[in-house]
């Protein structure tokens, strides 16, 4: 008389895809050892630049809090790489990641935002949180959690009416998957058929949540069937796994077949933020996790010598000093514009 | 001139924007087939079809949500919430993205998006379907905060918002839905942020908004049989305000009173008398201010007590002659 | 490389449960005829008091609005029936059927509140959309779409530190299943094991809104397998088919089981509200659905005669009239006490 | 007397309700092992298991929702939204729900739950995470509005609120968390409602809340060097608001000056303005009134900026320097 649903979420529970149950893969062939070569210094550069933010706030040079992505930057390279210049851009507080991947990024202007100068991307208004490059349809990254999820429903409407043939890559991360925010936009892009791509990186916490604790399913990407979307769970600290799943997702976006949920499996070796004691989790926890550095792991996929792995890791600092030296050398907001712009 | 009513004229100016401007569409629940719960698209749906008339869910962060998006990527969106009640639902999104995002942006982007959402109490539909919660609004910088009170101003006003680069919260009122005036045919634009005097008058200054403004009229009729003049200020824009006229009113009259449905206690009507007590019309006020507010109740169903709770014209009546005196 | 979530919910795409699908059901023994044929009356005097307000209304005698439940009482009565007093209800704007299924509900405090009179259960405060009897743990109905869900979540959680052995009943529509609200509820309830059943009654329209049209997967139940928990469809215009599929809901929470999502797929014959044209649907479908009367199908398997149907009916209708003489007579509320009761 | 900072207060309060009473509990994001964003829970989880101090995921509707609902069936929740700005998703369970159900219900239900969140920038966190929404909740009847602006109060409030029966909003701020001040071991309560002069003046009321108490004071020790004796006044709780002291105050020293974070526009300064404006101290008004507030700005990351938008003590001075003048 009832039909019942079969819980295929925790009948069929698969082993969690982590970092070292999956192998690495070949290099794409359109990549090409120089695009793979690219990618690993454009994860360098992400590492390089948190790092140093690391560095500037411990020396009171910037203030306020920042979220590093250290440890998962192959998801950010990864799922960038399967997008292309015009397609959209929606990110988080996690983000700046992201924000470097993304096709035009200027890093001494992140660097310049991120220290609050005029010469940043938003002027200094905007910081670690709110880095946007709207020019090249980066919509920003987001201080709410899930804040860009409802946006993104209004981003694929938009490429839909256009008639373009546009993706919107909206990032977010386990946490996330736990808003209402989340639900709505998930249930409206796929009934619409929406341009969007959710990348949920499941880093395995929200803050101090982990995500076993505030999931009753093994995966996130299992939430896709509550939509009649594919999901999809990847390792994430394997860059071209992430770029393939995403590739899958972005072809069908582009197709007009809809949104997928890519839930990229990995880890961030940081606390959630300054403020983090982290006692939520082991140090082992942390080791086992960083002994799958996704750059170096790319690295050996690449077969790079250690000294050549170090001249690339050189060049990305290089890259990033010299965007503090910009950075530094530009003029603070005046106080005199603090009213403009908030109003066009 | 000819006559429509104030829903009729919201929805000749929704078709007219659609039809002058591709980007523009409407999004909410049941602004399709069903027209809207008060009739504000019927038709349109007939006319433009599912693509620019998207029925959606009931997910009102994911309409607002989907207004801030379109309008970030070169749309128009105008998005309805059913009833301002559930604006409730959408905060996040209108406060935190809409109303910032350019801003925090450092000015690099726009989100010309309309949110359209009725409303008011005195339908019988009580607590939780009678919200008049402008006032949350006028208080987020970013946000701009419309309420027509005529037919006229409420297309004139919905054509200028359309048009506008911001994100801008248009409230309209249930009560006023069939109201009647003249409204021009061709498409017009009344510029946001200018106060408009709705009566000229000497004794008091009654700054009113949306259903209260016609009341305030009909209160100024009554009282000017007795000799007490009522200028009746409706600053149709509550943000940012044009108060500039609300201060010359002051000025002349000499006295001050502010009426609104919503609760009196954090209101639109603190912020009226703050602009004027800190104005040069402080100087002239000859009498204590009044506001006459929605009482700080949530909205009874009880048709008796619904009425009492919020400002009728007997009511203005009796405090602004209290006020002359 | 990447796990691909089986979208399971597509691909076993089950027949929609519909009222002609299912047969009806014996009658459970620990009814009896006795505990039948009081269910059958109490969907009458549900039937009765609602066909009652629509004349009232029509009358100009109560203002407003109101969404009535006609052809829905299936599931009201039969969900109610496998809950046991001191259990908790939590409740929608469709929610006249639930109220007078629950227990202790008395139709004449409820007329009177409809009608907006001081004997009313809220004082005539609020009305239609708003009835509660928080002495008999009803936890009253709700103006908004899901406003119920969220606070489920406390209902259970409070159950569960009190360490009772009570279920809380959270009845809601489709679409209030596509609210955040329902999303954040469902995971809180599942990860936390609440003892909370959710009853999604899925008849088929969310005001003008078709449920084919604003979900993507073919029952509402799938969306159990985001959560980990079970759900299930059933028919819900065979009152032993809810009752069923409830009582097993019902009593995996009292045993700290945790949730269950059950879809009871049903049909309002009446529109939405009393301003609704019902242009987005046709006649035909409502005919078809009023031949699955389910007061009619109760009659029928109980095998009562005509008469014997048409004397309960009668009765119900008694009551009703008594219940409008009593409100009739009952004081209105006096504006003098108009802020009675905003604050303890 | 032993002091604390507000962060303590606030963590002595929590575990002296929870030791007194198994109805109380905690829920929130991170309020367990990380013991808060801020800090205020911490340890409490290791004193009292996870079954009283709940850490949720990141459902901030779900997070108010959970308080009603166990408020509603015997509980007495305490919950904690981890920025105030993330409370713009809890808008429709606190506004439509907690505020409305007793009444709705015919005064038959209560509701006695607390809110906590922390308010303000000052913390480089830029325009999501320095909201000052204070207004907004004091907007709603059914509602109760806390801003404690010392460890003392913090404390005392915090218990009173606990052991009220109806939903209170307790905000707190976050550059208060580290202030000092003296404390009583034992429970007590300070109740809600009433304004607390923190300084007594003549020449000039400053009705100050929060944060910008201990600026106001500040302030006043400076200009009390010039001869200018500034009253403080802190109403504590802003809604229901115990204006008596204050119009009081103003009926002393015949000027009014409001002093708060939040946005100007739509703030709670109107609020005050307006009570006084309508009262019997609208006679003794002998200059305009000033109100000082946050600009009309979404809170901007660069820290000159950032500062430049709220408030600092020299403000104050300069501001109250001319009113007096
Ligand atoms: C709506 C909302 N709630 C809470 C926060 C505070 N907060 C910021 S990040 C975060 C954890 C987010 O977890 P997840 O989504 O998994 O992303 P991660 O930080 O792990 O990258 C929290 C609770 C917020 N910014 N927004
Ligand atoms: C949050 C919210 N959004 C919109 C509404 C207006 N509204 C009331 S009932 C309804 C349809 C509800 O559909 P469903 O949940 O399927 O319940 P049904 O009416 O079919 O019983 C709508 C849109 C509301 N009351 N609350
Ligand atoms: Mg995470
Ligand atoms: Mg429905």
């Amino acid at each position: 008389m009832a039909t019942r649903t079969k819980n295929t979420a925790t009948a069929n529970r698969q082993p969690r895809a982590t970092a070292s149950a999956v192998r690495t893969a070949a290099i794409p062939t359109e990549w090409g050892q120089t695009g793979a070569i690219e990618r690993l210094r454009k994860m360098m550069v992400i590492r390089a630049f948190e790092e140093k933010a690391e560095e500037l706030f411990s020396l009171g040079r910037v203030h306020g809090t920042m979220h590093l992505s250290i440890g998962q930057e192959a998801s950010a390279v990864g799922a960038a790489s399967a997008l292309r210049e015009g397609d959209y851009l929606l990110n988080t507080h996690r983000g700046h990641g992201h924000c470097l991947a993304w096709f035009g990024s200027e890093v001494q202007l992140m660097m310049a935002e991120f220290m609050g100068k005029e010469t940043g991307y938003c002027r200094g208004r905007g910081g670690s949180m709110h880095i946007a490059n709207v020019d090249a349809n980066n919509l920003g990254a987001n201080g709410i959690v899930a804040g860009g999820l409802p946006i993104s429903v209004g981003v694929g409407l938009s490429i839909k009416q256009r008639g373009t043939d546009q993706v919107c890559l909206t990032v977010f991360g386990d946490g996330g998957a736990n808003t209402g925010a989340f639900h709505e936009a998930l249930n409206m892009a796929s009934i619409w058929q929406l341009p969007v791509v959710y990348l949920c990186e499941n880093n395995q916490y929200a803050m101090s949540m982990p995500m076993k604790k505030a999931f009753n399913i093994p995966r996130v990407a299992d939430r896709a069937l509550g939509y009649g979307i594919p999901g999809v769970t990847v390792d994430g600290n394997d860059i071209v796994a992430v770029y393939r799943a995403m590739q899958d997702a972005v072809a069908r976006a582009r197709a007009g077949e809809g949104p997928t949920l890519v839930e990229s499996v990995t880890y961030r070796w940081r606390g959630h933020s300054k403020s983090d004691k982290q006692a939520y989790r082991t140090r082992d926890e942390v080791k086992e996790w960083q002994a799958q550095d996704p750059i170096r792991r790319f690295g050996r996929v690449l077969k790079l010598a250690e000294a050549e792995f170090d001249a690339h890791r050189a060049w990305a600092d290089q890259r990033i000093n010299e965007a503090v030296t910009f950075s530094e050398a530009s003029a603070e907001p005046k106080i005199e514009q603090i009213l403009e712009g908030i109003y066009a | 001139m000819r006559e429509l009513t104030y829903v009729e004229a919201i929805r000749e100016g929704l078709n007219q924007a659609m039809a002058a401007d591709p980007r523009v569409f409407l999004i909410g629940e049941d602004v399709g087939v069903y027209g809207g719960a008060f009739g504000a698209s019927a038709g349109l749906h007939q006319q433009y079809g599912a693509g620019r008339v998207v029925d959606t869910p009931i997910s009102e962060a994911g309409i607002a949500g989907a207004c801030v998006g379109a309008a970030l990527t070169g749309m128009r969106p105008v998005g309805e919430i059913q009833f301002m009640d559930f604006i409730t639902i959408s905060m996040e999104q209108l406060v935190l993205q809409a109303a910032k995002i350019r801003y925090m942006f450092g000015g690099k982007a726009t989100v010309p998006m309309v949110l359209r959402t009725p409303g008011g109490s005195g339908t019988g539909a009580a607590a939780q379907h009678s919200e008049s919660l402008e006032n949350w609004f006028v208080h987020i910088p970013g946000l701009k905060v419309v309420m027509p009170s005529t037919p006229y101003d409420a297309k004139g006003l919905l054509l200028a918002a359309i048009d506008d680069d911001n994100p801008v919260i248009f409230v309209e009122h249930k009560l006023l839905y069939k109201t009647k005036g003249p409204v021009p045919e061709e498409p017009y634009r009344l510029p946001l942020g200018q106060t408009d005097v709705k009566r000229v008058g000497k004794h008091l200054t009654v700054v009113a908004t949306s259903i209260m403004v016609p009341r305030a009229l009909q209160a100024a009729e009554q009282l000017a049989a007795e000799g007490i003049e009522l200028e009746v200020v409706d600053p149709r824009t509550l943000s940012p305000l044009d108060e500039g006229p609300i201060v010359q009113s002051v000025i002349k009259t000499g006295r001050l009173m502010v009426v609104h449905e919503a609760h009196k206690n954090g209101g639109f009507g603190g912020e009226i008398v703050g602009r004027v007590a800190e104005s040069e019309a402080f100087d002239y006020l000859e009498a204590p201010v009044k506001r006459l507010c929605g009482l700080d109740v949530p909205i009874p169903y009880n048709r008796t007590l619904e009425a009492a709770a919020v400002p009728q014209v007997a009511d203005i009546v009796r405090e602004a002659r209290a006020l002359v005196k």
